[in-house]
């Protein structure tokens, strides 16, 4: 599971550029949106690299 | 103490609020021969938080810059707005109706489209349009505090003329927010 | 009992004061990782931070907390450590503070070798006071002080430290986070004084003025020039002038300050 | 043709345009809330001018730089605020005994320590005064106005080079950011040091003539200078000589203390008939002048002395604007500095203080009723 | 069995001695004339007593390091003069704002500047008042005597502790050099810093019991402890909003000043018919306590008041000393400072200052003389 | 008119208060043997100065002279150089001066690289005071601050300066006077932040506590272990411990700050 | 005040003449059960220049430490001498005779061998041999203001037992030079 | 020639010991006597060695 704490996000895309899997697509006000959670590898990547504690990643692939 | 005017923009840091205040008592204070006095209260500069700047023109040389009662207060967020809603009466406040609701609301009280007129304008010059040019038009809409000319005058030296164009616009926009 | 990531973590505060795409953010993600890799109580962690936008960054930690002045993190840290050899103790610091006005207490540090780990985040201007120049701001470089090109060469940050004696010296950068968070960990297991310079983003100061990219397209510039220590020797002269060596610089078993004292003690109240 | 030019700017940059309209060619600082502006405008305007910016690694080197640039014959000076200012206290004693001509803005904020660094105060007025260790006298400023921002650092700047001696130009948060219309005067008078004249083998730098200040040669001419942080004879050599250091310190303290008219600026408002006097500096004066004015409204005989010149405080001319006053009020954004200079001052009067410290300014209004209160 | 020692020696090893009682078991320094025997009889015996003794690289780290090993639970204290002590100026102010204990000794020197190092002097009276930026109230101990040096520096770590405040001890070079016999007492009153004691998530590190003081818990215990240098609220967060600040702002003043006379020390010899009241503190005390007695045997009813706690002012108990007495006279090593917070209080007394700054301390003699000339 | 080495001197002022055998004598008349050598002008010669004894050395120097406060001589002489470029300028300091208290201006100097030239003369401890620990201390040395030696280690000031950024960095002794006086030559010669470190002797002091040998004998201790970097590198292990490099470590080619700031001169006035 | 004794050590950096006045005055303090200050007066330490040491010994509580009529000066140096000589009468004034020959003279100016003895006693003790006991040793020579019994003491206890007989013996030089 | 300002001389024995032609005997306090002046090489360095300023060596060899 992808958990976002939207109220936090800035916008900032890094989520969304830089999974390797592309599951995120970015809304229109550039916040995340969990896209294709199927294809996540469950890396972490998205919440080490977002600068505003959104994510949360549970689970293991 | 004829023709004073007291004027506040509030929002956040970042939506170029000291601007806002700058360019009006500029215009005022340069190219109409007017004493005008801008002050600012701000926490943690440019990273969001409440931040308002504060206006004052006179024709007479100003004592002390503090507002005693502001006749347009311009509040773009609602933290602002809830700061400021007990002066409605003895002033006019005019919020971003797109960006909230607040519960009072009357004669004194202006709702006006900000973000969405700011969007609109976007499309056509881009990030040049500002919000804060278009708070000071809204105040102008209600009461021509400071001449057109001056405001032109005022863009043309800090934007230089090419620029002053797109900002008569954004503030021409703005005039009509609140004249309508 | 296992500590989750939240429990360094003061959400309550959050979200952070931090500007969008901030890297500070992700810094201090990666040390609440590290802490909760290594499963240390949180109550035996003390953060000492000094002024700035990373500064902040007790503020959204929920361990014992210090937030002294701008330059002083690490001389307020060693007060900590030397009496409190238990605790867990670090000094957070930005360019500006750790090197440009706290440059005197940072060198003395990494000589003293006090069991202090020290996390710099580099963002080569001062965020808060608004992108001023700082110590670590390429030579060049335009701040809001130094609007015709700062004419001050940059300084070295993991090179002084390792001449003033550190022995953990360590880079890491705000896109490589696996490897920040890890070398975190080998920063706060080292005994002795560690030092991690983290390469990070202003973008709203330094960004605005000097990237001429994205923050997007910065990120990939940390990723394409943020070499290993043996990429970066191999890499061709010109090359060489953007890119920069990230991983553990140095790495040195030697004695730390209180390991030392220790003996003083001895010999001091064996002769008393 | 004059070239006068009109502004509409922040009290920060008046300081900036008044230094450099003095003759400052040098400035190094280390930024700080709420003065960076002030840096920021010497980056830009001071290589337009010749001059040079520095931004050193803090504020103690600040400090030491902006004295070795001026002991070098070029007029220099620094801004900060309280933290800043704490730090620069150590060498601001080497201008002092060192007799080094300089000038140190700071633009107070909220502390203690790091406070609330946008918010304003007035809590640095006995630090100015009394901040460095050691016997020394010192001259403050301290401007109400954007005009007067810029007409005070170039008067800064003059008594500095008059009394060779560093001169401390105070503000505040809301006067450094407050903008108003000023005047980047033409026709300013511009005083620089008395340099040495005798014989090149004859010259002692602190020997001095009949007006108790000796010239200063600069680094670089061919009278060799000497500057010393040490007690020193007249040839600034270390002298531990009783009769010498009384001489040496009492000299450092005369020459600012004994001319304390010719660097005192005051402002008056409605003192004449005065029952209650308030006694305000900075922007608190702005605020007591239009509490003075609401307050004559409603028929309370209130008046305004205003001194720009804070220390040597105006002792004589307080006195004279007291005399006929029942009750003094002394308003400040702090926890009580000034007062107790004007309540030693006054001893005859009931001196009461107003203050204020919190973050934000005093308002009319709070003077208003204080003044009520306090005219019962 | 008493291990009471008795011991020949200076007045800075009996303030080393005095910390080491108070339950001192950290210093961190940077040596200076003439404070430097502090420094080198805690690297002998705080390792002994099982305690740290730090070298810093400078004075700015010495503060900062005392203050972080006294929030980490661990009774901490430094010493230094003029220079030095302007350095401490700034982080001062962190255990002004943060609330942290500790113990800061200024061996006052002969200044401004470098000065005349190995000279004394009492010039930085008002400094430990006002020398760090911003509002602040502060506890400064004065001894005279080598007795008192022990005997004050005890009770300023009580202070320390029980007020959650630095306190300063300050001392001159000649009470600092001076030898004398002193007792290193056994049954010294120690007070330690409250600690809290409710629910681990209920604490917060500024809350005030109704005493003013909150309990402090050390780095390491299972409370989390926040310390910070900026306006915060009770959570030790910061906070900007007025009300707060000016509750935080007024508290840590009010902490000090409403206490004032359970901190006061002062001591008084002959007062009750004095017709000119000599008011003296240090070394300058003891000086005018011999010209007392001489004036007495000439006849001229002289008295002294000694205020052993010098801030805050013991404003009333010398109120009450000078009742009768027509004449005030302050004799000090500088050239005013004391003497305006006497003036201040005793406003209806005639007060005359005896001013010497040269670096030597005042005669006998010369108290002596100047009583009889203001007596005229 | 040929200067000769008194013209630099204030002979006047003669005997010096130094101990007997000091090396602080040694080191200033080196530095007045090479201004005679160079044949500069006194008159264009700013000497700044710290606290301590060695920063009494501006008394016996018959040029410009600037006796600041304890460790800030070089953020003095920076003041100095930026507004007069033409002058010699130089900042004499001890060890405690110069990185002790002084550490923060000592990198800043380095790295900003204003021609100034730095001369510290390393007597390991804080001869002035009364002996007490300096930066430079050698771990384990005893002091008057550290009687059951120090638990800290030297700063190694040389490699400090270098790493920081400095473009000339050499050490001599006071045992290679004639080494030493050409040292100082080459760094007033350089052009940029030029930094000599004098191994010098504080008999009084550090020697009384540490030596266990006489004057004489630690002269030849001096001239034994003090090596140039070619015989250094050759020496084997055992002796590697108390032997330290001589001679020139470090000379670079780069542009001081006050050439690089004539391009931002130019730069503002065209733009104006 | 009975029994109050001023005595003041003077001469230059370096001589122990702080040593001197400490000894003196502890043994008094500690070892007599009076009371009894030492005070300094110095330049920068150890580096020569003008030093000296004053003692104040009392049978009551000392108001205050400083010498108002000195009852025995030392001056090892000239220098420290011409800075006394004005007091002579007042108090006794003892120099080194092998140092300096003053121009005054007088009852109240001893002039003492203390280099050519402290060479004798050199040859016997070593650098042990110290001229600020010497000089302690003409203060008591002309009066016994603390008893050779406390002298003892004080020695055992800052040197050591094995080092007091050296230092009494150097004591004993001293005496006699003043005594005969 | 060798000129010694003795007035300066500390007596600490540098220059007696470590010239390279033992031109100096060192007298009962320590300072040095010119002994064998003609065996000076003029190299200068008991001038340049002198901590105190003492010596100054005139000539050339
Ligand atoms: C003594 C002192 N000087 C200056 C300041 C103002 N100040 C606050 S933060 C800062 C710079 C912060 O830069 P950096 O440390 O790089 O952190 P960043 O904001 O970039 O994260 C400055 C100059 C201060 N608080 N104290
Ligand atoms: C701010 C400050 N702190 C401390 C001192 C006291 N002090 C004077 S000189 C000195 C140390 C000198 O050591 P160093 O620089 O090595 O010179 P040396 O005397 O050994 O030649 C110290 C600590 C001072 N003058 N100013
Ligand atoms: S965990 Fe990895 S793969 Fe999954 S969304 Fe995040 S970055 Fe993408
Ligand atoms: S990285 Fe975080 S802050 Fe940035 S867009 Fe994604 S969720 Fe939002
Ligand atoms: S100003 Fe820069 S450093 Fe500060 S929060 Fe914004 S992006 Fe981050
Ligand atoms: S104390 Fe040491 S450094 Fe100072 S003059 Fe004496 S020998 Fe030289
Ligand atoms: S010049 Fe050389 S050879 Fe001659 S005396 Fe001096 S050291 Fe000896
Ligand atoms: S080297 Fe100089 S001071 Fe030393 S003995 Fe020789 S002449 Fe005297
Ligand atoms: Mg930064
Ligand atoms: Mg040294």
């Amino acid at each position: 599971m992808i958990h976002l704490k939207k109220n936090r996000c800035k916008s900032c895309g890094i989520c969304i550029e830089f999974c390797p899997k592309n599951v995120f697509d970015a809304a229109v006000d550039g916040t995340p949106i969990v896209a294709r959670e199927e294809d996540c590898s469950y890396c972490r990547l998205c919440e080490k690299r977002c600068p505003d504690f959104v994510i949360k990643v549970e689970g293991e692939k | 103490m004829s023709n004073d005017y007291q004027v506040i923009f509030s929002g956040e840091g970042g939506q170029g609020l000291v601007l806002a205040g700058t360019i009006l008592a500029e215009a005022a204070a340069i190219f109409e021969g007017k004493y005008a006095t801008q002050t600012v209260d701000y926490g943690i500069a440019s990273r969001g938080g409440f931040a308002m700047s504060e206006v004052k023109i006179s024709d007479e040389e100003i004592d002390c810059p503090e507002l005693i009662e502001p006749d347009y207060i311009v509040a773009l967020t609602e933290d602002a707005f809830n700061r400021f809603e007990k002066e409605a009466g003895k002033s006019v406040i005019i919020f971003d109706s797109d960006a909230f609701s607040p519960a009072l609301e009357g004669d004194n009280i202006k709702g006006c489209p900000f973000t969405t007129t700011l969007r609109r304008l976007a499309e056509e010059y881009g990030n040049k349009a500002r919000i804060n040019v278009l708070a000071i038009g809204a105040v102008l809409g209600l009461k021509e505090i400071v001449s057109l000319q001056a405001m032109r005058k005022v863009f043309e030296k800090n934007f230089g003329a090419k620029n002053a164009d797109i900002n008569m616009k954004v503030l021409q926009a703005g005039i009509e927010m609140t004249r309508s | 009992m296992a500590f989750q990531v939240e429990d360094y973590l003061r959400e309550d505060k959050l979200p952070h004061i931090w500007c969008a795409g901030c890297g500070h953010g992700i810094t201090v993600r990666a040390l609440v990782e590290a802490l909760a890799g290594l499963q240390i109580d949180p109550t035996s962690v003390v953060v000492t931070t000094g002024i700035g936008c990373f500064g902040k960054a007790d503020d959204y930690l929920n361990t014992h907390c210090f937030h002294g002045t701008h330059g002083r993190a690490l001389a307020f840290a060693t007060g900590i450590k030397v009496v409190k050899p238990e605790l867990t103790v670090f000094a957070l610091m930005g360019d500006g503070d750790s090197v440009t006005i706290g440059g005197n207490h940072l060198i003395h540090a990494a000589r003293r070798n006090v069991d202090i780990t020290a996390i710099v985040a580099n963002n080569q201007n001062y965020g808060m006071t608004g992108g001023q120049l700082s110590a670590t701001t390429p030579e060049g470089s335009r701040t809001t002080t130094s609007v015709y090109g700062t004419a001050e060469p940059e300084m070295d940050l993991c090179s002084l430290v390792a001449a003033a004696g550190a022995s953990f010296v360590a880079r890491g950068t705000v896109y490589h986070v696996t490897q920040l968070q890890k070398i975190i960990q080998d920063a706060i297991q080292h005994k002795g004084f560690s030092f991690v310079e983290v390469v990070t983003m202003c973008p709203t100061y330094f960004g605005r003025y000097n990237w001429n990219q994205t923050l997007i397209e910065r990120m990939n510039w940390l990723k394409e020039n943020a070499v290993s220590k043996a990429r970066y020797d191999k890499l061709p002269p010109e090359k060489k002038e953007s890119a920069f060596m990230i991983g553990k610089l140095v790495e040195k078993d030697t004695e730390d300050f209180n390991t030392k004292y220790q003996r003083i003690l001895q010999k001091a109240q064996n002769q008393g | 043709m004059s070239s006068e030019l009109i502004k509409f700017g922040q009290g920060n940059e008046a300081c900036a345009e008044g230094a450099f309209k003095a003759g400052a060619r040098f400035y190094a600082g280390y930024p700080i809330t709420p003065s960076s502006e002030i840096a920021e405008i010497a980056s830009r305007r001071l290589p337009q001018l010749g001059g040079i910016y520095l931004q050193m690694e803090d504020e103690l080197g600040s400090m030491a730089a902006i004295i070795g640039a001026s002991a070098s014959g070029v007029k220099s000076f620094t801004a900060t605020s309280g933290p800043g200012f704490s730090l620069m206290q150590e060498n601001l004693g080497v201008a002092i005994i060192g007799e080094v001509p300089c000038v140190v803005i700071d633009v107070q904020r909220s502390g203690p320590s790091t406070g609330l660094a946008t918010k304003p105060a007035q809590a640095d007025i006995m630090q100015a005064r009394w901040g460095t260790h050691g016997d020394h006298a010192i001259v403050v400023l301290y401007p109400s106005t954007v005009q007067e921002c810029f007409d005070l650092t170039v008067e800064a700047f003059n008594i500095a080079e008059m009394l060779r001696s560093p001169v401390i130009l105070l503000t505040d948060e809301v006067v450094g950011h407050m903008r108003e219309k000023f005047i980047i005067r033409d026709q300013v008078k511009v005083i620089d040091r008395k340099k040495p004249t005798g014989p090149v083998e004859k010259y002692l730098p602190y020997q001095p003539d009949e007006d108790g200040i000796p010239p200063m040669a600069a680094f670089g001419d061919k009278y060799r200078m000497r500057i010393t942080s040490s007690t020193h004879g007249p040839d600034g050599f270390t002298n531990s000589n009783p009769v010498n250091a009384r001489q040496m310190i009492e000299r450092l303290y005369k020459k600012i203390m004994d001319r304390a008219d010719e660097i005192t600026y005051i402002k008056e408002y409605m003192v004449d008939d005065a029952d209650i006097l308030i006694v305000a500096c900075g922007y608190t004066a702005r605020v007591a002048k239009a509490a003075v004015k609401q307050l004559r409204n409603e028929g309370i005989k209130a008046g305004l002395f205003h001194p720009l010149t804070i220390w040597p405080f105006p002792e004589k001319q307080l006195k004279k604007a007291a005399l006929d006053a029942e009750k003094i009020l002394v308003p400040e954004m702090n926890l009580g500095q000034l007062v107790y200079e004007v309540e030693r001052i006054l001893k005859e009067k009931e001196v009461f203080g107003l203050h204020k410290s919190n973050g934000q300014p005093l308002f009319v209004r709070e003077i208003v009723d204080k003044v009520k209160e306090v005219a019962k």
